[in-house]
């Protein structure tokens, strides 16, 4: 068994309304100093080790993440 | 470097992409003819999306003389605007005007349907804003391939959330739609999206930019580098290799819609409205910038002076053909008197919405563009927005017809026996296209806002306009493809009939008629046929029962290789009702003894 | 007696709430997210839609706007809160009260009719409610699964905490079937079904709505 | 300027619908031997060398995540 993390990410270019949300609203909270944020998802995976990198990179574009706006890391964590 | 005017005019013979751009050559060598030199790259930009068949409807255009020849004085009576404005307006009485509009985003909605679907929505809400009303509802008529298809698995989930994921966020209630299944849009599902508005009809806002030194002002959210794709040829010519340059061919020509932003522009911009600070207004849509600002030039009476380093933007390094070609989503532009400046960027400040003087209106009758300091755009501004192109596509009755209208349903085993009648009965009840629309309607919010009388499962959708007397109104939208394939003109009158009958039955008086009509390749002369049938069908269909068109929408080339999809004019029919108190619910056994009566035959 | 609606940038129920308090006889008061300042109202309602596109989570950013330190020192004062849909899960996270409203087990928005019961009629926005009454009331919502830790449950739960508990099908896989509860004071409520569309059988359901807004009324009566 | 990532996960007791409909979609799509799926949120900041952790640990536990249901990890991954 491995922990497996894949990060999805919108791509730069791609309009990102969820972390320009969390931007605007750090100075108003009285967090002066970030930026830039940017907002994507985070899965974790509990994986067997039969399973290859190659079948995790699958599974990470084709279905965890969207290929069209979307790009991807995918991470072994250690079990 | 940028490309400016100078510069065209200095290297006369320097290669352009326009091919690429999707010119051809005869319209390549007008743009050169108009403005007597090559065009500049932010120029070429600007006439290739305009002149695009999207946007300059120029296969289409040639055949809209049948909505005149059939549009009687009595029809026009209560039409406060028609056909090429933004959308068509109608007086429902009481002082107040509604507007409505179909729209197409097909394409989109197959390449990333939640976006797609989502940003159709966004795109239409913004046409009725632009008219100076209120959105009130939206509706959804869509078309899917095969439902058992992966593909359809694919698309249609995330079309039905795009639909209501952004019009629940906008606050608009969803009031009805269509959801069919045939083979035929399996490589082209339809998503054509309503938005019915209500203002005042003094509060009537057309868009044009009118007064010269009155400010052009951009507000919304920031320029980025969506949908642009086709336009990125020209910064990968012009400038390969550096950091503006061949990477950005690979964007995804995909824009992402943010409905947050949307809901607090109408709120901003209905305020703007009641302040009366709005000389004219226009929405960025398809074509952005290009569109806005030469539609907003060209149906004025001067020029306009743009200074486009202005634009606020997301990206770095974007050139000027790119922020005039942005898809970027929830944008408008307006022309305010310069005394209202202020008062302007009060209410935008309001909203926390972004609010950008960008230029003016000017003598004279040219849309000049600046880029810190350089001209990269001077033409008439005519020449772009309303002069394009326009095409006599070759017509033909295609050669199948005549088989598939002879092939009719009575060479079908009927079924007589009574269990086989059960099991048809059955069958029929459980199929794609009669089953319930629920998995659908109910991911759709129908009671934002408080106005609907009506909504799914009922025939029309019924929204109360006014809540002191109750005045409303209903629509409808319909279309049988396969009847429109067997025969595009009566097949059109057909859903003309059934339109103008579901508004009907609730208890409103049809009153306008829009539409949205999605067919395959106009360089296809059967496909050109079945158009010119449809258009034809409509206009006297709509004569026939004296309510007029009062806009609508083109979407062409929705095949897949050769094949087109089942021709699929969409029709919407408005109809008003001066108390929605006294609407007609659908259903049967409220009370007993209720007597059942069948009409027509 | 005044009663406040609160607009943030994204509400959308807020003309629906101004409504509702009028339909029930009281004054309706417009409250701007960016004034700290609730204008003399005896009652605050916090309405639904989607407050700053409930990007992040749904109420996260809306909960720090300015008026938001009027409404929670209000409250804390004892005044009457109501906080419907996007409301409940703006209380949830100012901490007025416990829980969270997660993404529906169903992961789609759903709209619908939906049977309520009344579990608790004795909360200021309750009275006009018999005990165990069923109502039938809009439900729509993304995130509105209730979602609290096991103890939470257990207090709100054993100090008939919950409110109203979805009838039939549950829309959304809240924990126990919980669609509203309210503070240990029974003045701070919320709730995902929307009684503001409730208000008239013309444009909703049924008129049960009203009953909220008519049992505030009678708290100030008895006040 | 830095980049912090913050990584936010429902609590282990808290259900996660949107992981299980992912763990349980991927055997249907021919991947076997993922055993569980939780999906959380992952942010990348940019931030200015002034902003100290426990600034960070407050913006994350006070914004970002909710911890009535969710927990967070905040990482500094070099500038
Ligand atoms: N995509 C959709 N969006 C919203 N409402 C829809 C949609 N599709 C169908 N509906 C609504 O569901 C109800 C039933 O649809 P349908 O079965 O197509 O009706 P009919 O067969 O009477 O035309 C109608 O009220 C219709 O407006």
């Amino acid at each position: 068994m491995a922990r497996v993390v894949v990060d999805v990410m919108p791509k730069p270019e791609i309009l990102d309304p969820q972390g320009q949300a969390v931007a605007r609203a750090l100075p108003r909270l009285g967090f002066a100093g970030v930026s830039d944020v940017r907002q994507g998802k985070h899965f974790e995976l509990e994986v067997d080790d039969s399973v290859d990198d190659a079948t995790l990179a699958r599974i990470a574009e084709g279905f965890l993440s969207n290929p069209v706006v979307e790009d991807f890391v995918v991470r072994r964590v250690g079990s | 470097m940028t490309d400016t005017v100078d510069n065209a005019k200095a290297t006369p013979d320097h290669e352009q992409p326009y091919r690429e751009l999707g010119l051809k050559d005869d319209e390549y060598a007008r743009i050169r003819e108009i403005l007597g030199r090559r065009p500049t790259d932010a120029e070429l930009a600007m006439y290739s999306v305009m002149w695009s068949e999207h946007c300059s409807y120029k296969s289409s255009k040639v055949h809209w003389k049948h909505w005149s020849a059939n549009t009687t004085p009595e029809m026009k009576a209560k039409m406060l605007a028609g056909i090429g404005e933004n959308a068509g307006v109608v007086d429902i009485g009481d002082g107040w005007a509604v507007t409505f509009k179909l729209e197409s985003h097909n394409h989109p909605s197959y390449v990333e349907p939640y976006q797609g679907a989502a940003t159709g929505v966004g795109g239409i809400v913004r046409d009725i804003m632009a008219m100076g009303a209120r959105p009130l509802a939206v509706m959804d008529p869509l078309r899917f391939g095969a439902p058992d298809h992966p593909d359809t698995r694919r698309v249609l989930p995330g079309i039905v959330a795009g639909v209501g994921g952004y019009g629940n966020c906008l606050g608009l209630p969803n009031i009805g739609g269509e959801v069919v299944f045939d083979p035929s849009y399996q490589g082209n599902p339809l998503v054509n999206a309503l938005c019915v508005g209500a203002m005042r009809t003094e509060d009537l806002h057309l868009a044009h930019a009118s007064g010269t030194g009155n400010k052009v002002i951009l507000f919304g959210a920031r320029t980025g580098l969506d949908g642009i794709g086709g336009v990125s040829v020209l910064a990968s010519e012009t400038f390969s290799g550096d950091e503006g340059g061949t990477g950005r061919k690979k964007l995804p020509a995909v824009q992402v819609g943010d409905p947050f932003t949307e809901k607090v522009l109408i709120e901003c911009c209905l305020e703007l409205f009641r302040e009366g600070i709005v000389v004219g207004i226009q929405d960025l849509g398809g074509a952005g910038l290009s569109c806005a600002t030469s539609e907003l030039a060209s149906a004025g009476d001067g020029g306009m002076r743009v200074e486009l380093d202005r634009v606020p933007l997301r990206a770095t390094g974007m050139t000027p053909a790119e922020v005039l070609s942005s898809e970027s989503q929830e944008r408008m532009c307006a022309v305010v008197e310069p005394a209202d400046v202020d008062a302007f960027m009060r209410v935008c400040a309001k909203w926390d919405v972004i609010a950008t003087e960008i230029g003016e209106v000017t003598d004279g009758d040219r849309l000049v563009i600046t880029w810190h300091g350089e001209t990269v755009v001077d033409v008439p501004p005519r020449t772009v927005a309303h002069e394009g192109p326009m095409y006599e596509r070759p017509i033909a009755r295609p050669q199948h017809q005549d088989a598939l209208v002879a092939d009719t349903p009575d060479t079908l085993a009927r079924p007589s026996a009574p269990d086989e009648l059960r099991a048809l009965v059955l069958r029929m009840a459980a199929s794609p296209n009669l089953a319930s629309r629920r998995w659908v309607t109910e991911q759709y919010d129908r009671y934002v806002r408080g106005g609907t009388v009506l909504a799914q499962p009922s025939d029309s959708g019924m929204i109360r306009v006014d809540e002191r007397t109750g005045r409303g109104v209903a629509l409808a939208t319909d279309c049988n493809a396969r009847f429109v394939k067997l025969d595009p003109y009566t097949g059109t009158q057909l859903a003309l009939a059934e339109a103008y009958r579901n508004v009907a039955v609730s208890g409103a008086t049809p009153l306008a008629v829009t539409n949205c009509l999605n067919f395959g390749s106009p360089e296809d002369p059967g496909v050109m046929w079945q158009f010119e049938q449809a258009v034809r069908g409509l206009a006297e269909g709509c004569k026939e029962l004296g309510i007029p068109v009062t806009g609508g929408n083109v979407s062409f080339y929705n095949q897949t290789g050769s094949t087109a999809i089942h021709p699929t004019p969409v029709v919407g029919v408005l109809g008003v009702i001066d108390d929605v108190r006294r609407r007609i619910p659908t259903g049967i056994g409220a009370e007993a003894g209720e007597t059942l009566l069948l009409l027509g035959d | 007696m005044r009663i406040g609606a609160v607009t943030f940038p994204g509400t959308l129920d807020d003309s629906d709430t101004l409504r509702a308090i009028t339909a029930a006889g009281a004054e309706a008061v417009p409250l701007w997210h960016g004034d700290a300042d609730l204008r003399g109202v005896d009652a605050v309602v916090l309405p639904g839609g989607f407050s700053y596109g409930d990007y992040l989570r749904a109420g996260a950013i809306a909960r720090f706007a300015p008026v938001m330190d009027e409404v929670i020192a209000a409250a804390k004062g004892g005044m009457p809160v109501l906080g419907i849909c996007n409301g409940f899960q703006v209380l949830c996270e100012a901490g007025l009260l416990p829980g969270a409203l997660l993404r529906n087990a169903g992961l789609h928005f759903v709209c619908k009719d939906q049977w309520l019961k009344v579990e608790n009629n004795a909360t200021a926005w309750t009275t006009r409610f018999d005990a165990g009454a069923e109502v039938i009331i809009p439900v729509k919502n993304m995130d509105g699964r209730y979602t609290a830790l096991p103890a939470t449950i257990d207090e709100l739960e054993g100090e008939g905490r919950v409110v109203f508990r979805y009838a039939g099908a549950n829309p959304n896989g809240s924990v126990n079937d919980i669609a509203g509860i309210t503070d240990a004071t029974g003045r701070v409520v919320g709730l995902m079904p929307h009684p503001e569309h409730a208000i008239d059988a013309l444009t909703g359901p049924s008129d049960d709505g009203l009953g909220l807004f008519l049992s505030i009324l009678d708290a100030a009566v008895r006040a």
